[in-house]
């Protein structure tokens, strides 16, 4: 019985002190034809060995190739110590610390992240996390409806340089509060947010303007005259960022005139691995006088009785387990561990060492686009772009990827996925994971992907 | 003291900065200005610090944690090994299909285990913890009902037992929330429901057992009032513990479900998540289930997106939801196996109704003292309270002294000064009689030495926290410089 | 500056602390003529990042081999949870438990190691471990010969059965001290020591015999009979075993009428992963009454000055810190971690799951002797054997081991290459790793290696 | 509590044991009647013993431990992670040449950069501690006396201050111990060691810097006296970490030498071990080394064997040593790099001089005051144990109330009353300052408070034990049924 400790004895022993006959018994209240016939579709039990050999098998199948997706999920270093620490039991296997003297640890923690991430954003305050980039951006969105009383519209201008899977998620997370995202389009040259779009919705009573930096595609938005604007217009700034390149973009606090009112993210760049797809976790920030409406936990310095500082969970009221149906969002779990896990890579990077990452990032990408252009292949907008970037081929993408893979290099994401427009055009990211060898390798895969393939014989 | 106060400014004691002398090419409109504050320390201090704060947790790792309908059960620690392989945690989420065989029969294949251990017709892993999960299944019957053109239905029904999430997720999916009351035997007062449900009920979310420690009784009656009166049946996999292998979901009549996985399927908690909260839906369902969904065609899998599900109620997430959570749950599944299942449920009651009676030996109050205890049971010490001037919280507090963290306390709301007590199936009988021993030893406190139980914890970093001042002038971040 | 901590501040002000001007004064006294001109062959700093990938791809490159070699180290199933927990900061950073109230962690750990090793092999005493299993038996036999001071001859039998570098290694140890390693040969048919080899040593002074258990070839020897000589000649009896199969096999403690006087053998099988021969650790149990003469570390239990109980270290009067050169062994570092993943991994099998593996073991070897008997391929020796055995090929192993390991197969140990007779053996071992289709493949990998190559065309 | 008291016969929780029906089919005589005394817990249960009991231990990854002459750094967690790659765990040792050009590629680069770092000419990797190392150095000085047919050299010179390895050593390789007296400046005295060596002399053992936390100015002059007598140089590597790219044991005259690995080159102490104490040797001696060696042909790595090496000392273990402190060695020395090299010797001596300064401001007493501290230096206590009745052993146990670990005390065994303190470079100003702070606090608790300095440690699990009654009457080991 694995991590069933009972012994036949002690069953005994616990039945009579209930003064049930056998386990079968406690379940008498449950109606008889209802219990559970079988479980055949499940498979037999099989011992650690087994499934590890297995296991091992299948983490095999999927590896080995040179990545270069990006595409809102970034492969960066992470020092070793960092998941090493995270999996002490303590941390991995503690509950949410709502008994604070027992979990000092884990709230002393979340403060210091809290204060990380509040300094990497620039803004005044940070929640505990939320689930991830996507279902962050759907809350900042509600949240900026609560927040924007004077504003009657519940509109919100989402740009098109915003990830897809951003935008539909969001878009599930707030249709069924009367809440219309209303699409802003970009500039097909530039690749990012139309200035004269943004014009035409003057005002007008518009709740808030989501802004990405980098968007979608790589590119910076001009993040300042687009906060500016939505100052003059009486609109909410709600920034969508990615918080790895803040080590070196003017954060979101800092846009405009007043910054941004409400930050979210995905924090997965710090700290989380590529994991297919998830943990990661959901950045959420804003400034000090929205803390009452922001959804999820916060941690917050205390006193004990003797007058010890220390940590405790706060400002529980906005939380559904306190106000339920008036709660700022339905969240409960969230995802405490990647925090943990990302605040301990924050401290290990540093300022400088994440810095470092950024400008290597920023230089490889830069180093690819060189050598592609060597091939006749250059970027498909013209705006400035961070550590991503739209290579324009002069055929369908999705073939050409899908020979790159064959040669064992993920060449990027096929943007023609999303709109048939950029169906030549591929997403392509460099992190500071990436040598010289490898961007070679990655052109020479390119070249040859692109070349027609030879008849076969 | 906090990492900030171990940072020096300038120090660079790192191996992990890539070295790099390039130059930012990009216009200066777009750089930062300020600091990021981001401490300066070596990798050692980050270690000692970190290794530190741990120290100062309970955990499962560490001590007896039998909290209320939380499932604090053992993390088997292969699940974390094999989920951290190389290979698993560098798949891309967008890698090609081609390059995700490995990754997607493992998802395939624990779709298909919930949905034998459930007894429902199809199941999406990518809600991201309960409530979301949750979020998904009531937008699920919402869109069942559009889809339908039934837009009458605006209610949504919870039992005033239920979660806080059980109602903060109906008003997100924009419905409003009408409370059904409990009996005195701790199951759903019929009367009262049939007098609530009506052509504007969408659906009535319920646990079972629920988080009053009981089975549920009328389910099958409780279905039936609903169902006609043309709701949906939403359960809350929270205790799915209770009944694992015994009785499913789908038989009980419900149309669709969330499960905890990091409750019933043993992955851990990590402090506050991440965790994960499947859904699985019956039949008529099938066409609203949140994507992606992973199906399995001829001998390849892959994934089935809005083009083959045009009716999902959506997207949760930019990816697929939590997949090294998933795969933890997998694999602890494999182990358990079908012969291991209903052993979960069979354990934890035997547990949790031993502990009960036990306690109920030894003087405590049983909250229903009628009724079999589920994988859990609620002690009311109101008695305590009045008697003695020592309350639930006193209890929990005092307990940490002892080496056992707190039981569950002051929910469910509607019973008073509660503790609800969840030993799970991983405890063994020795675990538990020390448990038991402790809660007799503060009972004889409480009567001798209040002051003693009233001020605990006494051995834990921190003493009882000013929680009143923290939230009237929140400090939620170090300022440089303090 | 990796893992320097200092500023340039800091430096200051503690030079000036000191009184001098640079870091460089502070090497005033070595004299400048010696002093290190450069190190330019020792390549620049990598980051961990650049190590990390290099590392990873070495390690690829070794691995992915189905191996059935044993001959002295043993591929078993390591629950995950073992070195999780063995590779915690407490454990894994911790010094020698010299100051006992600060190390109560691994002291009451590897008395609880002392508990289970002298319970396994039905001793009275188990020490904190030697370095590995073939240097425990040199130790071993050191000890025997401080113990026996009856017994002048200081000579000891060794059967040809021992492992070959285990008596190199012996050897290595004890040749400085007079001691004769006196070579006892074995049955050529059953593989096990030859009785009436034996009886020619009746009557001389031998103060010690040496009986491995299971032996190099897998064979097991006549413990029983042996020690029975070994106690009607007055000759002290050295059980080698490899602790894995002691849950099933007869502990050396019950061996003839008394038991075996000292045991030594390799803990690998027990928790330590093959890792290319090491870390793994020594074991050294004896009688009671010889326990002042063990080498290594032993702790005990003690009572502190509040009567609590606890553990020390203890006897150290044997050892160099203290006797400095009248020790019984100039051990000092030892083998403590790996010791404390063997700990967790026997508390984490118990009984059963120790003796399930063993007996999965051996009934894995049997399948696998069966099939190579439908090859025509029989066992080499005829004694009983555990899960090691040694084949018969109608040619030499060398190539066709080549030809296998070529397949993907590692398919045993060249006994030729210790012993020219045995060149047409192969010593094959299948632990409860392996499934019926590894054992398949092993058999079909085997018969394409014997088949005459085809002719390269 | 232990394990074994968590013990329930018949217990069978666990996913680890393989099922297996399989009768054994072995004779009698052959099979275990008795029980194996292991005991029979659940996973969890073992998780959460040995999780409480780690953190019963003080280590690097928690506190300051200023051990002098154990150089407890901190050990990089890469080194961890990277030894700790399946594909490194699973290669077997006797895998062959073909399936380990990897492996051998690192153990090759490990040694080619500790011939750089040490001057030598040659090294072995395979001894698996210092003292280990010794034993080959001083088996290897034989074999090169014995090749000579230099049979009549029986002694081995050994400093008085020396590790108490060196001496065990020497009488192991079968030689006579003549121990040599040092100079009121911690320099050995040369007078005496002219008068010591002759004919007899096999060699000398020497760590330089000392124990006594100084360097060996006359090193030139003493390998001068001991060569001119016929007798090799040994140098014992345990301080290596003061001179780490300073200054080459080659270079001043060593003949053969042994590294711990465990000290200078970051491997984890591990509560004891495993360590890893390579071998150098100067050209005369190559011939001697024990194998295996691993050498380069062409574009391969092989093992070099008694094959290759005929006149090896031996074989030091059944197969090459301690492979993963090997690996975890070789990444830590890539990660520093020659630049980082001398970077190490010079901060360890940087924090030592600035802890020995700071403390004698404070009015501790250095043992040797005229002179520089190399990585390490000692403060003798017998003022306060004279005048205060408070001893070295008394400060280093309320060190452990500070939460610091203790300094290495009583040794070496000329410095009465000492503290042997080694910050090491890892170690930051501000954890330093902390130290010293403790000192004195102690220092004035010692005039004011005597009592509790003498009765420390007050915080621990444990206080301090009654060694002498657990040596009188060993208690080596639990018994059923205690
Ligand atoms: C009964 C019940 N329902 C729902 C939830 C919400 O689940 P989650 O925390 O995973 O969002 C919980 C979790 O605490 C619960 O106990
Ligand atoms: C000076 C000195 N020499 C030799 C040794 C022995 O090294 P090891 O413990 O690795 O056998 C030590 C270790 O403590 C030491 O400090």
């Amino acid at each position: 019985m694995p991590f069933i400790p009972h012994t036949e004895e002690e069953v005994a022993q616990m039945l009579a002190a209930i003064g049930v006959d056998d386990i079968e018994a406690l379940f008498d209240e449950i109606p008889a034809d209802i219990r559970c016939q079988s479980l055949d579709d499940i498979p037999p039990a099989a011992t650690e060995m087994e499934v590890t050999r297995e296991v091992q098998q299948m983490a095999e199948r999927d590896a080995g190739a040179l990545n270069f997706i990006g595409a809102g999920a970034y492969e960066h270093h992470i020092p070793a110590a960092v998941w090493q620490l995270t999996t002490r039991g303590e941390f991995y296997t503690a509950y949410t610390p709502y008994q604070a003297e027992a979990s000092q640890g884990t709230l002393q923690l979340i403060y210091e992240y809290q204060t990380m991430m509040a300094g990497l954003t620039g803004m005044d305050v940070s929640n505990a996390s939320l689930y991830d980039g996507a279902s962050a951006l759907g809350e900042a969105i509600l949240m900026a409806v609560r927040v924007h009383r004077k504003s009657k519209s519940k509109k919100v201008l989402m740009p098109t340089s915003v990830h897809p899977a951003y935008r539909a998620t969001a878009k599930t997370v707030v249709k069924h509060q009367g809440i219309e995202l209303v699409d802003l389009p970009i500039d097909a040259d530039s690749g990012r947010v139309d200035p004269a779009a943004l014009a035409a919705f003057s005002g007008e009573d518009i709740t808030a303007l989501v802004i990405p930096q980098p968007n979608f595609y790589g590119v910076l938005e001009q993040a300042d005259e687009l906060t500016a604007w939505a100052e003059g217009n009486g609109t909410l700034v709600i920034g969508l960022v990615n918080p790895f390149t803040l080590a070196i973009l003017k954060p979101p606090g800092e846009w405009g005139a007043n910054g941004a009112d409400i930050v979210c993210g995905d924090g997965q760049p710090l700290g989380a691995p590529l994991s297919s797809g998830g943990p990661y976790y959901g950045i959420l920030c804003c400034k000090q006088q929205h803390v009452r409406q922001m959804p999820g936990r916060l941690v917050g310095r205390a006193i004990d009785a003797d007058g010890k500082q220390g940590f405790v969970l706060t400002l529980q009221a906005r939380e559904q387990h306190i106000r339920r149906s008036r709660a700022t969002s339905n969240i409960c779990t969230n995802q405490g561990l990647v925090v943990t896990a990302s605040t301990i890579h924050m401290a290990l990077l540093g300022p400088v060492g994440l810095r470092n990452a950024a400008a290597a990032s920023l230089a490889n990408t830069h180093r690819l686009v060189e050598k592609a252009a060597a091939l006749g292949i250059t970027p498909r907008f013209s705006g400035d772009h961070f550590h991503e970037v739209a290579l324009k081929l002069d055929q369908p993408a999705a073939p050409v990827l899908e020979k790159m893979a064959t040669a064992g290099v993920l060449g990027g994401y096929d943007l023609g996925r999303d709109d048939a427009e950029l169906a030549d055009a591929i997403l392509v990211c460099v992190t500071e994971t990436k040598t010289d060898a490898d961007i070679d390798r990655y052109i020479d895969a390119l070249k040859a992907a692109q070349e027609p393939s030879a008849p076969s014989r | 003291m906090l990492i900030f106060e171990h940072s020096t400014p300038g120090r660079r004691a790192t191996a992990q900065a890539p070295a790099t002398t390039a130059e930012i090419d990009l216009p200066a409109q777009f750089l930062r200005r300020s600091d990021t504050g981001l401490p300066e320390v070596s990798e050692m201090q980050a270690v000692r610090h970190y290794t530190r704060l741990s120290q100062k947790n309970f955990s499962i790792d560490t001590h007896f944690y039998p909290l209320g309908s939380c499932t604090m059960k053992y993390n088997p620690r292969a699940c974390n090994s094999l989920a951290m392989l190389p290979g698993l945690l560098q798949r891309h989420p967008l890698a090609p299909e081609s390059h995700s065989q490995g990754f997607l029969q493992m998802m395939f294949e624990l779709q298909e285990m919930l949905k034998a251990v459930t007894g429902m017709a199809g199941v999406s892993l990518t809600p991201m913890a309960g409530a979301q999960g949750e979020f998904a299944g009531i937008a699920m019957i919402r869109a069942y009902h559009d889809d339908r053109g039934d837009a009458a239905r605006t209610e949504i029904l919870v039992p005033d037992a239920a979660h806080g999430t059980n109602p903060a997720t109906a008003i997100m999916c924009g419905y409003k929330v009408k409370e059904i009351p409990t009996d005195e035997q701790g199951d759903v007062d019929l009367a009262a429901l049939k007098a609530a449900v009506g052509p504007q009920t969408a659906g009535l979310m319920l646990t079972n057992p629920s988080t009053l420690g009981v089975f549920e009784r009328n389910i099958m009656e409780i279905g039936r009032i609903v169902h006609e009166a043309g709701g949906l049946l939403y359960y809350d996999g929270a205790n799915l513990n209770a009944i694992l292998g015994k009785v499913r979901p789908g038989d009980m009549g419900f149309d669709v479900i969330h499960m905890n996985l990091h409750k019933t399927f043993s992955t851990p908690h990590g402090g506050g998540g991440p965790g994960s909260g499947a859904v699985g839906v019956a039949e008529r369902l099938m066409p609203y289930r949140p994507v992606p969904v992973i199906a399995r065609d001829g001998g390849r899998y892959r994934w089935l997106t809005e083009d083959d599900l045009p009716k999902t109620m959506g997207r949760l997430s930019a990816f697929g939801g939590n997949a090294g959570v998933l795969i933890r749950a997998y694999i602890y599944m494999r182990m358990l196996g079908a012969s291991g299942m209903p052993r979960v449920a069979e354990f934890a009651t035997l547990n949790a109704n031993y502990l009960e009676q036990r306690l109920r030996d030894a003087g405590f109050e049983a909250a229903f003292p009628d009724r079999r205890a589920s994988h859990e049971f609620i002690i009311t010490l109101k008695k305590q309270a009045k008697e003695l001037k020592v309350t639930a919280m006193d209890f929990a507090k005092r307990l940490l002294d002892y080496g056992y963290h707190a039981p569950t306390t002051y929910f469910p709301l509607l019973v008073p000064e509660c503790l609800l007590i969840e030993p799970t199936e991983t405890e063994s009988k020795e675990e538990i009689d020390g448990f038991i021993e402790a809660m007799i030893a503060i009972q004889r406190e409480a009567e001798t030495d209040p002051d003693t139980v009233r001020s605990a914890p006494h051995t834990m970093p921190n003493r009882r926290f000013d929680e009143v001042t923290a939230a009237r002038t929140p400090d939620l971040k170090w300022q440089a410089g303090e």
